[in-house]
């Protein structure tokens, strides 16, 4: 296997073998996810068509938090265990195990997300011809919310109470992929062409894929070790 | 002319928050030798090794190895070292065996797991999730890392701390192989060691951290 | 081309000498500046014929905005060289950057908001400018609390400088994307006054204020700066003659 | 170019845009004057306070045990 890839699949498979291990703690953010959900008929109401007015909106609120409530648990574990130090001094390019790491974490939390979306969809009566662009911009969402939360968990790594502060950090970041991911349900809602606002989605997550691991990088290659 | 020194480290200044932890240690680490790092706790030792091990930038000074400047020759001296630090580097939830594939999937090297873990004294526990382990054994699981690579330079924090009388001397025979095998040993402790070619550099001289 | 003067000019104690000698004209400049330029804007430019006075509040909104952006970006830029050459007086002015960027993002959001009641009729509406200006203010406070959040200064400095660039990539992004939002949702409300379309007799006083808000911010960072490189640079000799010298002048004032 | 307004109390009504603002304007000059006299006050505190640890720190010198 070509260098860098050795680096990537090592922490990939690492990354998915240890949320295997602890498959409980991987539907957490799909239970939040359905939980909030059924937050929003019982606080504002339950009648369908105002539902069908705010679900865009709620449903991507609600990836958004749920994406951050398991995003701290991205480096604190190897800090706090000491292979995050072996990591730093392996040989290879620290991008790619951390672009591994990354992709572990979408397919933990984000990928079920958007499978378990029509769910939500079918209790916030989305019409029909909404579930298609929702899943698509929620797949490609949830990666960028993912890589944007990354940063924030390492610059949080060292600090005991940073969960609060990494969505502090974080929180300005995701304003773009809300209003974009949304977007592309309003459009479909109204009969528009979505394939505008999924190609913005697009783009972004791939400047996240090109630019946060090495963000990421240098933070940890920064601050960690003090 | 191959160059007997290994590691040569002159002037090496570290501060943190302007406070000078290492000021200006000089040392050197040839082939087939032992280097013990004394001090008293505070004096910067674990700071020392995670600046060899490159985790650490320094304020100034610098470091060579075989006579080349560390970021010139970054990739081939990070392929030969190791660095055992307090934490044992243990994911709990996984297996002995699979922990230590990770190391392997870095720096290559010439012993299997399985034998790693037998001479460790862990024959059976290859696939039993480290958090059923005592803290010894995981101790020792993390030795099993000295076996599995063929690194030339150790960086040892305290290889002996929670260690059992057979583990402090499975640590020195893996030391007195890995010496004649061409390495090298860089490590941090109190106890003495019951060993020859043990050279001793004292951090407290040169950094302000002692003085009681 | 040698790089000394750069470095001469990163030392905290050149930086504190010469800033001394500049500190009074700065101040009576920015004085100058402000009053004439408020004046001007309330007393003497005509009033707007749709918006009638409360349209003077732009005198006011307009260079905080300004300033609060500039302001950042001059942050996030302090933090990469502190980055880059390791410059501890970088690290300094990105630190005082932030609270007097925030407070002046606060200013433009609170002025922004007073004047969209008369013109609104409500204090907060989500347009364009001034959601955007929201989010830059949360993107201060991330960088704030990071800064305050390590116990090690160098760990806290670098971590609010890679926030900071961070932040600097996302600006236009930020912008860009609100301004798209904005103009799905409500095309038809009027967007502020935008400056260059405005009349000379109103612009020219805006020229003026937003010039004196430049010099007002340098002067706030200046003395921000010096307090906090007496409290780095505490144990330094040059620092000890200071106290002793400022204590001497208290005894013979007495 | 002239001044707008006949008196005083007319400037203070600003046409019943008045109280918005000057509202405004105290708000921000409050703001700026707090944005330069807060660095004054905290450059005297800091000076004083190095002052008094030079006087603790001569004081512990002279009395001859070297702390910490």
């Amino acid at each position: 296997m070509p260098e860098s890839n050795r680096g990537f699949s090592a922490y990939f498979r690492r990354d998915l073998l240890l949320a295997y291990r602890r498959r409980g703690e991987v539907a957490s953010p799909i239970i939040f996810f359905v939980m909030v959900a059924t937050l929003i008929p019982l606080g504002i109401t339950p009648e369908a068509d105002s539902l069908k007015e705010l679900a865009p909106g709620t449903i991507w609120v609600m990836a958004l938090l749920a994406t951050l409530l398991s995003a701290e648990g991205l480096f604190v574990s190897d800090y706090k265990d000491g292979s995050l130090e072996q990591l730093l001094i392996s040989p290879n390019m620290l991008v790619m195990p951390i672009f591994g790491k990354v992709t572990a974490h979408w397919i933990t939390t984000g990928l079920p997300l958007t499978l378990a979306s029509p769910l939500i969809g079918l209790m916030l009566s989305l019409p029909s011809v909404a579930y298609l662009p929702m899943m698509a911009g929620l797949a490609l969402g949830t990666g960028c919310l993912s890589f944007l939360a990354a940063i924030g968990a390492a610059l949080t790594v060292s600090l005991q109470k940073g969960s609060l502060l990494l969505t502090l950090i974080v929180m300005p970041l995701y304003m773009p992929i809300i209003i974009f991911g949304s977007a592309v349900m309003q459009y479909s809602i109204d009969g528009m062409a979505w394939s505008g606002p999924l190609a913005i989605l697009g783009a972004m997550l791939a400047v996240a894929i090109a630019l946060c691991p090495l963000a990421i990088a240098a933070v940890l290659r920064l601050i960690t070790i003090n | 002319m191959v160059n007997s020194s290994l590691l040569t480290v002159n002037d090496l200044r570290f501060e943190r928050d302007d406070i000078p932890v290492i000021n200006g240690a000089c040392l050197t680490l040839n082939v087939g030798e032992i280097l013990q790092i004394e001090g008293p706790n505070g004096s910067g030792k674990t700071t020392l090794l995670r600046i060899l091990t490159t985790a650490l930038q320094p304020s100034g000074g610098e470091i060579l190895y075989r006579g080349q400047i560390l970021s010139e020759c970054r990739f081939d001296y990070l392929s030969n070292i190791l660095f055992l630090g307090h934490q044992s580097a243990l994911k709990l939830t996984l297996t002995a065996e699979e922990n230590l594939s990770w190391t392997t999937s870095e720096l290559p090297g010439s012993v299997s797991i399985m034998e790693a873990l037998e001479q460790v004294g862990l024959r059976g526990y290859s696939d039993v999730p480290c958090h059923k382990l005592s803290e010894g054994q995981q101790r020792r699981v993390a030795l099993a890392r000295l076996l599995v690579t063929n690194a030339e330079v150790w960086f040892l924090d305290e290889p002996f701390s929670a260690l059992d009388k057979q583990g402090v001397q499975f640590v020195e025979q893996c030391m007195e192989r890995h010496i004649k095998g061409g390495g090298a040993v860089m490590l941090t402790t109190h106890q003495p060691i019951g060993m020859e070619p043990v050279r001793r550099y004292s951090l407290v001289g040169s950094s302000v951290g002692g003085g009681f | 081309m040698n790089w000394t003067w750069f470095y001469r000019m990163g030392s905290p104690l050149w930086f504190y000498q010469s800033t001394s000698r500049w500190l009074p004209l700065l101040s009576l400049v920015t004085l100058v500046l402000l009053v004439a330029g408020l004046a001007w804007g309330l007393g003497f430019a005509p009033e707007d014929a749709k918006q009638g006075n409360s349209f003077r509040i732009i005198y006011l909104h307009v260079p905080a905005s300004f300033l609060a952006l500039a302001g950042y970006f001059l942050m996030a830029t302090a933090g990469a060289i502190g980055l880059i050459w390791k410059m501890k007086l970088s690290y300094i002015v990105m630190k005082c950057a932030a609270p007097i960027g925030a407070a002046l993002t606060f200013l433009a959001l609170f002025t922004g908001a007073v004047w969209g009641k008369p013109t609104w009729g409500s204090y907060w509406v989500w347009d364009a400018r001034i959601t955007s200006m929201l989010i830059l203010l949360f993107l201060y406070f991330g960088v704030l609390a990071l800064q305050y959040a390590f116990h090690n200064q160098e760990a806290g400095n670098k971590a609010s400088a890679v926030l900071a660039l961070v932040g600097t990539v996302n600006i236009p992004i930020i912008y860009k994307s609100v301004d798209w939002w904005f103009t799905l949702h409500q095309p038809s409300t009027i967007k502020l006054t935008s400056a260059p379309s405005m009349h000379p007799d109103m612009f020219q006083p805006l020229l003026v204020m937003i010039l004196a808000f430049y010099f007002f911010y340098a002067l706030a960072l200046i003395l921000a700066v010096r307090v906090e490189i007496l409290k780095r640079e505490s144990k330094t000799t040059w620092v000890r003659e200071l106290v002793e010298q400022a204590s001497r002048q208290k005894i013979g004032a007495k | 170019m002239n001044f707008q307004f006949q008196d005083l109390n007319e400037m203070l009504l600003m046409g019943g845009h008045g109280v918005y603002v000057w509202a405004a304007v105290l708000v921000s000059l409050g703001t700026l004057i707090w944005l330069v006299v807060s660095p004054i006050l905290q450059h005297k505190q800091t000076l004083k306070e190095i002052g008094l640890n030079l006087t603790r720190e001569e004081l512990r010198n002279q009395s001859g045990n070297k702390d910490i």
